[in-house]
């Protein structure tokens, strides 16, 4: 609870001092480089939710415990609506400084694959009714298609060049003065920690509606 | 491994491998298939109406010279990848409505019946391939500069195809939607083998050098990994 | 020698429980009859049992010459009939023989699989397409193949169903041949058949 | 200091307010059903 009520605090003051205290970068026309403190954060999170899907999904096909189907699947939906979340705010972004919504960027190419293979995923998790069936062939379809993933790597870069802004706004790099970097840390965690208590009452959520279909539970 | 007792039906057994069974179900498919013509007919005619709808509609002028060798790349993908999508999924579909999926899991280790309806899947696209690219050649007046590399990156991109598609083929097989679940789901698993394959058909038309055809070996190293892994995890969704 | 050993077997299908703590153990010689109405779960009992469904609760365990068999090899040890077992339509019953037996690995000789067919009297339609056949005669093929690889334990669904007198005689002498070597669990409701076992579980009860 | 930015933070700030309050009412009902009686965390295999 208190952890709660702390990350509710700890964002109020992140997205006041995002618009009112820090300086917007240099190099971006206005004030669009704002769109750093939760775009970034917003793509951080997705990979980290796909990440851990994939993780709790091989777990569930090792342990067969529900629980970690569970995880894999909140852990989908949720990377699902950060990565929309990110395209969006990315969109917006490349409207800002390039003058068009879409552009193939590499980034761009990356993250539509990311979503056809989630959405994908959940339309497979609907069409197999028997319950146990769906947890294992969700599970192997995200192995399988995270298999696929090394090769966008390889491949996407061939195309197109990049404009996605990396080098100009890198917190590794030099290039970003402390106060940017605090508060660009400062709402990844924020980030994190909310997608940490989104996925919890998820999970939960999921749990109660498993008991509420009346599942017989045969190990009493 | 089997006891004996003399007089008793077939008592011999022979050393069998994961590839001779797996031959064995190939070749039971390919019987099956010539019988009655099922997945080849709806390759072949599904590729062969977008094949003359597309040469209908733009024909051999209409696209200028120097545009060809990419544009013809992604039309002759897009119609080899979509017919592939409606037919490939048969050889496990049909097992399941004939109610032979469970005798061949008896039957059959998990790891051959993947080889063999990976083999039969190759099968059909090399016969899809054989037919249509030279057709589409044909029709199109697609002028190709390295022919070496462009065959070569039409077999990668075809061995790709199947070992992308059949592990997700035996999944759909065991769903309740069968019909667009197969390529909703393949899609995104082969967006980038189609990305690479149009990409080394563009450049093998255009006959732009490049050390060591790096498309066809990516293709290539997709095929593999997508195979290895799918070797691996097919048992858990064969069994139970 | 083989013994099976089934312990605590429950099965639910989300809502509805089919059956729940079925327990047996049997020797090689033994020969078991399952009964119980329709929808009692008497062809998923044999299936748990020959390792094609799941149980929700408990465990079958299989050991030859008191070794423990492997889940993953059992279906080496299992002959099955059932009827929703289907063979493949587009094949001859010759063809079909020499696919089972090809795939599990057992030298495939035209002469022997004639003797085989002639036991069950199917020798004459032995070159015909199995979508031809009646339903009678695609049981016998689904006997022959069933017992094409000598299992230790044979798994009999309604064995007699669209079978002849000639034909549930051919059953009997199976099951008969059986007893002298390996396990029979047969599923069925046919006084007749259940007669063939020494003992009986009800999934009704 | 630009006057569009306050605006802009104030709808951050509302946004993220109606997030926090429907995650926190969300949290209170699940925690009502959890302590029903009746309600087990199983946990454990899928049967």
């Amino acid at each position: 609870m208190i952890y709660k009520i702390l990350l509710t605090i700890w964002m109020n003051l992140i997205i006041a001092a995002v618009f009112l205290y820090i300086e917007p970068a240099a190099g971006f026309p206005g004030e669009v480089s704002r769109i750093l403190f939760f775009h970034v954060p917003m793509a951080w999170v997705a990979t980290l939710a796909f990440l851990l899907s994939m993780i709790a999904s091989s777990v569930y096909l090792i342990t067969r415990k529900v629980n970690a189907d569970f995880l894999a699947q909140s852990s989908a939906e949720l990377g699902f609506l950060f990565c929309f979340l990110a395209t969006v705010t990315g969109s917006i972004f490349a409207k800002a400084t390039w003058g068009s919504f879409w552009n193939w960027d590499p980034r761009q190419t990356s993250i539509v694959m990311l979503l056809m293979i989630y959405g994908a995923y959940f339309v497979l998790r609907s069409a197999v009714a028997d319950h146990e069936k769906r947890r294992v062939f969700a599970g192997v379809y995200s192995i399988l298609a995270f298999c696929t993933v090394p090769f966008l790597v390889f491949i996407v870069p061939r195309i197109t060049n990049s404009l996605h802004p990396e080098d100009t706004l890198n917190p590794a790099k030099p290039g970003m003065d402390i106060k940017t970097l605090i508060f660009f840390l400062g709402s990844l965690c924020a980030y994190t920690g909310l997608f940490v208590w989104m996925l919890r009452l998820k999970v939960r959520m999921l749990r109660i509606m498993d008991k509420e279909r009346g599942r017989i539970n045969f190990h009493k | 491994m089997h006891p004996t007792k003399s007089g008793r039906w077939i008592t011999q057994t022979v050393s069998s491998t994961y590839l001779t069974e797996a031959v064995a179900i190939w070749f039971r498919d390919l019987r099956s298939e010539f019988r009655t013509r099922y997945a080849v007919n709806s390759i072949l005619m599904f590729a062969l109406t977008t094949l003359v709808t597309v040469s209908f509609s733009i024909g051999s002028f209409r696209i200028e010279e120097s545009e060809r060798p990419f544009l013809y790349a992604v039309l002759l993908w897009i119609i080899l990848v979509f017919s592939a999508l409606s037919g490939l999924s048969r050889s496990f579909v049909k097992e399941q409505e004939a109610g032979t999926m469970d005798i061949l899991k008896l039957s059959a280790r998990p790891q051959a019946v993947f080889l063999g309806k990976l083999l039969f899947n190759l099968t059909m696209l090399g016969v899809l391939e054989l037919i249509i690219v030279p057709a589409f050649i044909l029709l199109m007046g697609y002028k190709i500069k390295f022919p070496g590399c462009f065959v070569a990156m039409m077999v990668t991109g075809g061995l790709g195809l199947g070992a992308g598609t059949t592990l997700v083929a035996a999944m759909i097989a065991q769903a309740n939607a069968r019909g667009a679940l197969f390529s909703a789901l393949s899609f995104p698993l082969l967006l980038p083998l189609i990305i690479t394959a149009i990409k080394g058909s563009e450049r093998a038309a255009y006959g732009i050098s490049a050390a060591g055809w790096p498309e066809v070996k990516i293709a290539a190293a997709y095929a593999v990994i997508m195979i290895t892994v799918s070797l691996l995890l097919f048992p858990l969704i064969w069994e139970e | 020698m083989c013994f099976l050993k089934v312990t605590g077997i429950g099965k639910h299908f989300s809502t509805t429980i089919l059956f729940k703590d079925i327990s047996f153990a049997l020797n090689s010689g033994d020969v078991m009859a399952i009964t119980g109405w329709n929808g009692s779960g008497k062809s998923t009992m044999l299936r748990i049992i020959a390792g094609l469904v799941r149980p929700s609760a408990g465990q079958v365990e299989m050991f030859c010459d008191n070794k423990p068999i492997p889940k993953k090899f059992r279906r080496q040890y299992v002959g099955m009939v059932a009827p929703a077992l289907a063979l493949y339509d587009e094949l001859t019953a010759l063809e079909n023989m020499e696919f089972f037996c090809r795939v599990r690995g057992i030298a495939y000789d035209r002469k022997s699989c004639f003797n085989i067919l002639e036991r069950v009297d199917l020798v004459k339609h032995a070159e015909k397409i199995c979508g031809t056949f009646s339903s009678g005669m695609k049981q016998r093929l689904k006997l022959v193949q069933a017992l094409i690889h000598k299992p230790p334990l044979l798994l009999l669904d309604e064995p007699g169903c669209n079978l002849d007198s000639r034909g549930i005689k051919s059953v009997k002498n199976i099951i008969s041949d059986q007893r002298t070597w390996g396990i029979t669990v047969i599923a069925s409701n046919e006084k007749r058949e259940v007669d063939y076992a020494d003992s009986i579980v009800n999934l009704s009860n | 200091m630009k006057t569009g930015l306050g605006f802009v933070a104030a709808v951050n700030l509302i946004i993220w307010a109606g997030i926090t309050l429907y995650l926190f009412i969300l949290d209170r009902r699940l925690k009502k059903l959890e302590r029903r009686p009746g309600y087990r965390d199983h946990g454990g295999g899928d049967g």
